[in-house]
């Protein structure tokens, strides 16, 4: 495989981490415009493990996700009180907040005759355990599909349990969710941490893929495209926000003809698809026709 | 609290997952010793084409300072401000006759800045990234790569 | 003569009017009843331009109101008071009823039908400058129907104007149905108070499933055996 | 203390744009109920053209303002058709990202015509600064606060005063009824979508004449001011706009004085989130109901 297929392959699967972050949000009927800030505390937060403490690679991945989803437990508590438009807004607050906050962050160790680590808004740079340790672009591609088809099967897990169901009903309706005796608080706070966590592993990924990051990287457009992926791709299923990111980075690779013209092509096209199809590509009601054709016999309850 | 123990359980699977995928990967290549490092300084200039430029790279070896000369490189680019949206297909950069120089010719989609990814291979693999500030008619690097 | 023949109207895939067709005598007061979940309100929104019908027709003397919008439909003459009284809670009383003026650019006009209101119903006059939001939940209705009247219908629509009021509201609300009747307006309404659709009702629509299944003078209805016992209650079940 | 108060007082000014973008922001959202993140680049289409017939008409000022303010009404209505028009009740999600896919568009049609980083924008006034003992007054501040002033006081009156402000308020409070009252509901959504597409670009020519040069990023800096000072301000209340906007504008200045720049704007944010969680509606708005909540399924 070329360096390019293999690179763009590499971006798509860790913008799906962000991607299925902002999705499960959605799917407890929450809309964020802040998933960007657990990428962002999981990309410093893993490459400061490697590149300054010298942790192996696993390590600091499950770190980046451990501490991206206690940070979004820290802030859903009083986000969460909040609802639609004031929860969006308050996620987008937090998310610049934490750019901002990472602009002022020097944390820079001599390393072999070498200053290495965030240094403000000039970012954070020698990121570079995969070349240290010889991982090859495409090992690192097979982790990162690794790692998503993990997510994902959680996810398809998830789908089938009861929470899967709880999460749903809340996003149905959470006054209706509480009446039939949820503990809605908690499982959104639930459903944050998870997607924080998830957020930050594919942070934690992408710190490791550029070998650079800047606070820059993780303005409101990363949160925003993220938000819009599962609604292109569909919110019926976790596959949703995939086929979204596979439209947007694949599509955007291949209209490529249009040069120029190729946000204004995207752009439309995107909200003609909107129009059509208000909740995405694979919404419930295609979910539910395709598991139709599969299934013949009712699922039986948990 | 039953939630937040399960979110803690799950935290913890996922790090376990991690660490486990890592162990696949991370096997075969056991913590390195110093290894040789790379450094780059990057000018680039505008071409008679809009969008296109002519780039030079010097890259030096980031220890004694010596040029860097004899690998493979290749220049690929991408924009902090929409990271992974514009990803541009790598060029490849051969060598200038001065010992540690190199030259890309780069087509971008837009101005603005611009993060170079510049992929060594051969005797050394490694990545260096310099941020440059492509606009009509000029170009600037920011210090400090 | 107020005409609807035929309509058919869905909600998504559920037909909601199966062919709805019948008659308003102009000057009358007609009344429909029906179960929960038999059309009413569907057909109300129909005619209010809501709801756009599958086909078929509403005719309101000669002119096709079908497809037309809520606006143009109010400026043919004909306004709906909603069921659940519904106001702008926001604005004061005097301001809802500019707004059922809204067709109209007749100020002087306007002005004196927003005395004419405050006459007919006093404590609107009372809390004319009051949000009408925090009304009560009759004096919500009086505003309702006094907006609808702001447009100077021919034609006055009311769906379920006595739901969830208290017995002397109620009472109140039907005196004032039979006192615009008298000053000439036509009045079509939805009610499940049969009993007091009774006292003031020309002409009944019975409505069932999307269709209309009986339709006659108040006699004809009170001799009805089974409208007898699904509507006005048998004595003897109630006693 | 001086600096205090001379501070204080360029906040104001700066703060009054602020005020007039959560305006109209305030508008759209009032009608429809959905969040247009297009806004700001619909203003900063609007100001493209302003410094194209700048740059190459040389046009005076009031010329660069009426094409700023027409670019912007004409971009506003264009995201009207293609967001918001089209998209069923209970697609206010579908709006917003639409609204985000539409703002990627406008941003590269812009630097399609003006490719550089920077546009020159025709200054709002080169007269001195006027001095009160110790302080000093901008001219285009205080042309500018004037203007916040009497254009958030023309909002008012047309609100409250007039015919097309009353079908205005009427869909607000309950388009339904509104319909039934015999309002034309989609006029006073595209008129809403006009005003406030109108004062934004107001606002914007405003800001950019003080700046005197223009970027394809103040599309978002629009946004975000207006969204922030909407927020802060109060949701749907229009003196709760123009107080919001001169907030953002007094801490802001304040904070740029004492702290840099760059805690200026991590501030402008901790205000948000702090209001937010604190007092979700805002100085003057009203705390948000079940029924009010947006964005969600239901909205």
């Amino acid at each position: 495989m070329d360096d390019y297929l293999v690179g763009v392959l590499s971006n798509i699967g860790i913008v799906s981490f962000i991607a299925l972050s902002a999705w499960l949000l959605l799917l407890t009927g929450e809309i964020s415009f802040g998933q960007q800030a657990f990428f962002a505390i999981g990309a410093y937060a893993a490459g400061i493990a490697t590149a300054l403490w010298g942790w192996p690679l696993g390590a600091a991945l499950g770190w980046s996700a451990a501490i991206a989803g206690g940070a979004a437990v820290l802030v859903g508590v009083p986000t969460l009180r909040l609802h639609g438009l004031y929860f969006a807004i308050a996620t987008l607050g937090f998310a610049e907040m934490v750019r901002l906050l990472f602009e002022q962050f020097h944390y820079r160790v001599m390393i072999d005759g070498e200053l290495v680590g965030p240094n403000g808004s000039d970012g954070f740079r020698g990121i570079r355990y995969i070349f240290e340790n010889d991982v090859g672009s495409l090992q690192f591609l097979a982790l990162i599909y690794l790692l998503l088809a993990a997510a994902l099967a959680g996810f398809m897990l998830l789908e089938r349990s009861r929470l899967g169901v709880a999460f749903r009903m809340i996003g149905e309706d959470d006054t209706l969710a509480a009446l039939n005796g949820l503990a809605v608080a908690r499982l959104k706070i639930l459903a944050a941490g998870l997607a924080g966590a998830l957020a930050g592993l594919g942070g934690g990924l992408y710190a490791h893929l550029t070998t650079y990051v800047e606070p820059r990287v993780f303005d409101v457009m990363l949160g925003v495209h993220s938000l819009a992926y599962g609604l292109i791709g569909g919110l019926g299923t976790a596959l949703g926000p995939l086929l979204g990111v596979v439209i947007d980075i694949g599509l955007l690779e291949s209209v490529r003809a249009f040069a120029g013209y190729r946000m204004i092509v995207f752009g439309g096209l995107v909200a003609v698809l909107l129009i059509v199809r208000p909740r995405g590509l694979l919404d419930e009601a295609l979910v539910h026709r395709i598991g139709r054709l599969f299934v013949r016999a009712p699922p039986a309850g948990p | 609290m039953t939630a937040l123990r399960l979110a803690g359980a799950l935290a913890a699977a996922a790090a376990c997952l991690s660490a486990g995928a890592f162990a696949q990967v991370g096997a075969q290549a056991p913590q390195a010793q110093v290894k040789m490092r790379a450094k780059a300084d990057v000018a680039c200039r505008p071409t008679s084409t809009a969008l296109h430029y002519d780039c030079t790279i010097r890259l030096t070896n980031a220890r004694t300072g010596e040029p860097l000369g004899g690998v493979t490189l290749t220049v690929g680019a991408d924009m902090p401000s929409m990271p992974m949206m514009h990803s541009v297909r790598p060029v490849a950069a051969p060598p200038e006759p001065e010992s540690g120089s190199y030259r890309a010719r780069l087509a971008l989609e837009m101005h603005g800045d611009w993060a170079l990814q510049l992929n060594l291979s051969g005797p050394l693999r490694d990545r260096v990234v310099a941020i440059v500030r492509f606009e009509p008619g000029r170009a600037e690097s920011r210090p400090g790569g | 003569m107020f005409e609807v023949s035929d309509i058919v109207a869905t909600y998504g895939k559920i037909e909601a009017l199966k062919g709805v067709s019948l008659k308003v005598e102009s000057g009358k007061i007609t009344c429909l009843l029906g179960p929960n979940g038999a059309g009413k309100t569907t057909l109300m929104m129909t005619i209010a331009g809501i709801l756009q019908p599958r086909r078929g027709a509403i005719r309101l003397d000669g002119m096709d109101l079908a497809g037309l919008s809520p606006a143009r439909i109010v400026s043919r003459g004909v306004a709906l008071v909603p069921e659940n009284r519904l106001v702008f809670p926001q604005m004061s009383v005097r301001e809802n009823l500019l707004a059922g003026a809204y067709q109209r650019r007749d100020r002087a006009g306007i002005d004196s039908d927003i005395d004419r209101m405050y006459a007919r119903f006093p404590r609107l006059k009372e809390r004319r400058e009051q949000m009408a939001g925090t009304l009560s939940g009759g004096e919500q209705q009086m505003l309702a129907v006094a907006r609808a009247l702001m447009s100077r219908p021919r034609l006055l629509l009311m769906d379920e104007p006595s739901l969830g009021l208290a017995p002397l509201i109620v009472a109140e609300i039907f005196e004032i149905i039979a006192e615009l009747n008298r000053d000439g307006t036509t009045i079509f309404l939805v009610e499940q108070n049969a009993h007091m659709a009774l006292k003031v009702a020309h002409q009944f629509f019975l409505m069932e499933q999307g269709r209309i299944t009986f339709s006659g003078t108040p006699g004809q209805l009170a001799e009805d055996e089974v409208i007898q016992r699904a509507y006005l209650g048998s004595r003897r079940a109630a006693g | 203390m001086v600096d205090l108060v001379q501070n204080t007082i360029d906040g104001l000014m700066i703060g009054s744009s602020y005020g007039l973008l959560a305006l109209g922001f305030t508008l759209i959202f009032g009608v429809m109920r959905r969040l247009n993140l297009s806004y700001g680049p619909s203003v900063m289409v609007g100001a493209y053209l302003g410094t194209l017939v700048y740059v190459q008409l040389a046009a005076g000022p009031l010329v660069v303002l009426v094409v700023t303010v027409l670019g912007s009404v004409l971009a506003g209505l264009y995201v009207e058709r293609l967001c918001f028009a089209p998209m069923a009740a209970g697609a206010g999600v579908a709006s917003m990202v639409s609204s985000f896919a539409i703002w990627m568009q406008l941003e590269q049609a812009a630097v399609l015509v003006l490719p550089r980083h920077t546009y020159p924008f025709p200054p709002l006034a080169t007269a001195d600064p006027l001095a009160f003992g110790p302080f000093y007054l901008r001219v285009d501040g205080l042309i500018m606060l004037a203007c916040a002033l009497a254009l958030s006081a023309g909002v008012q009156l047309l609100l409250y005063r007039s015919r097309v402000g009353l079908a205005l308020r009427a869909t607000i409070n309950n388009p339904v009824a509104a319909h039934l009252a015999g309002i034309d509901v989609r006029t006073a959504v595209v008129f809403a979508f006009a005003l406030a597409s109108a004062v934004g670009g107001i606002a914007g020519y405003l800001v950019l004449a003080t700046d005197q040069q223009v970027t394809p990023m103040f599309g978002m800096w629009a946004t975000f001011k207006g969204l922030i000072a909407m927020m802060i301000g109060g949701l749907g209340s229009i003196p709760g706009a123009i107080l919001g906007g001169l907030v953002l504008g007094v801490v802001e200045a304040n904070s740029q004085w004492y702290f840099g720049p760059q805690v200026r704007d991590l501030l402008a944010y901790v205000l948000l989130f702090a209001c937010l969680v604190l007092r979700p509606g805002g100085l003057l708005g009203e705390a948000p109901s079940r029924q009010q909540d947006t964005g969600r399924r239901g909205a």
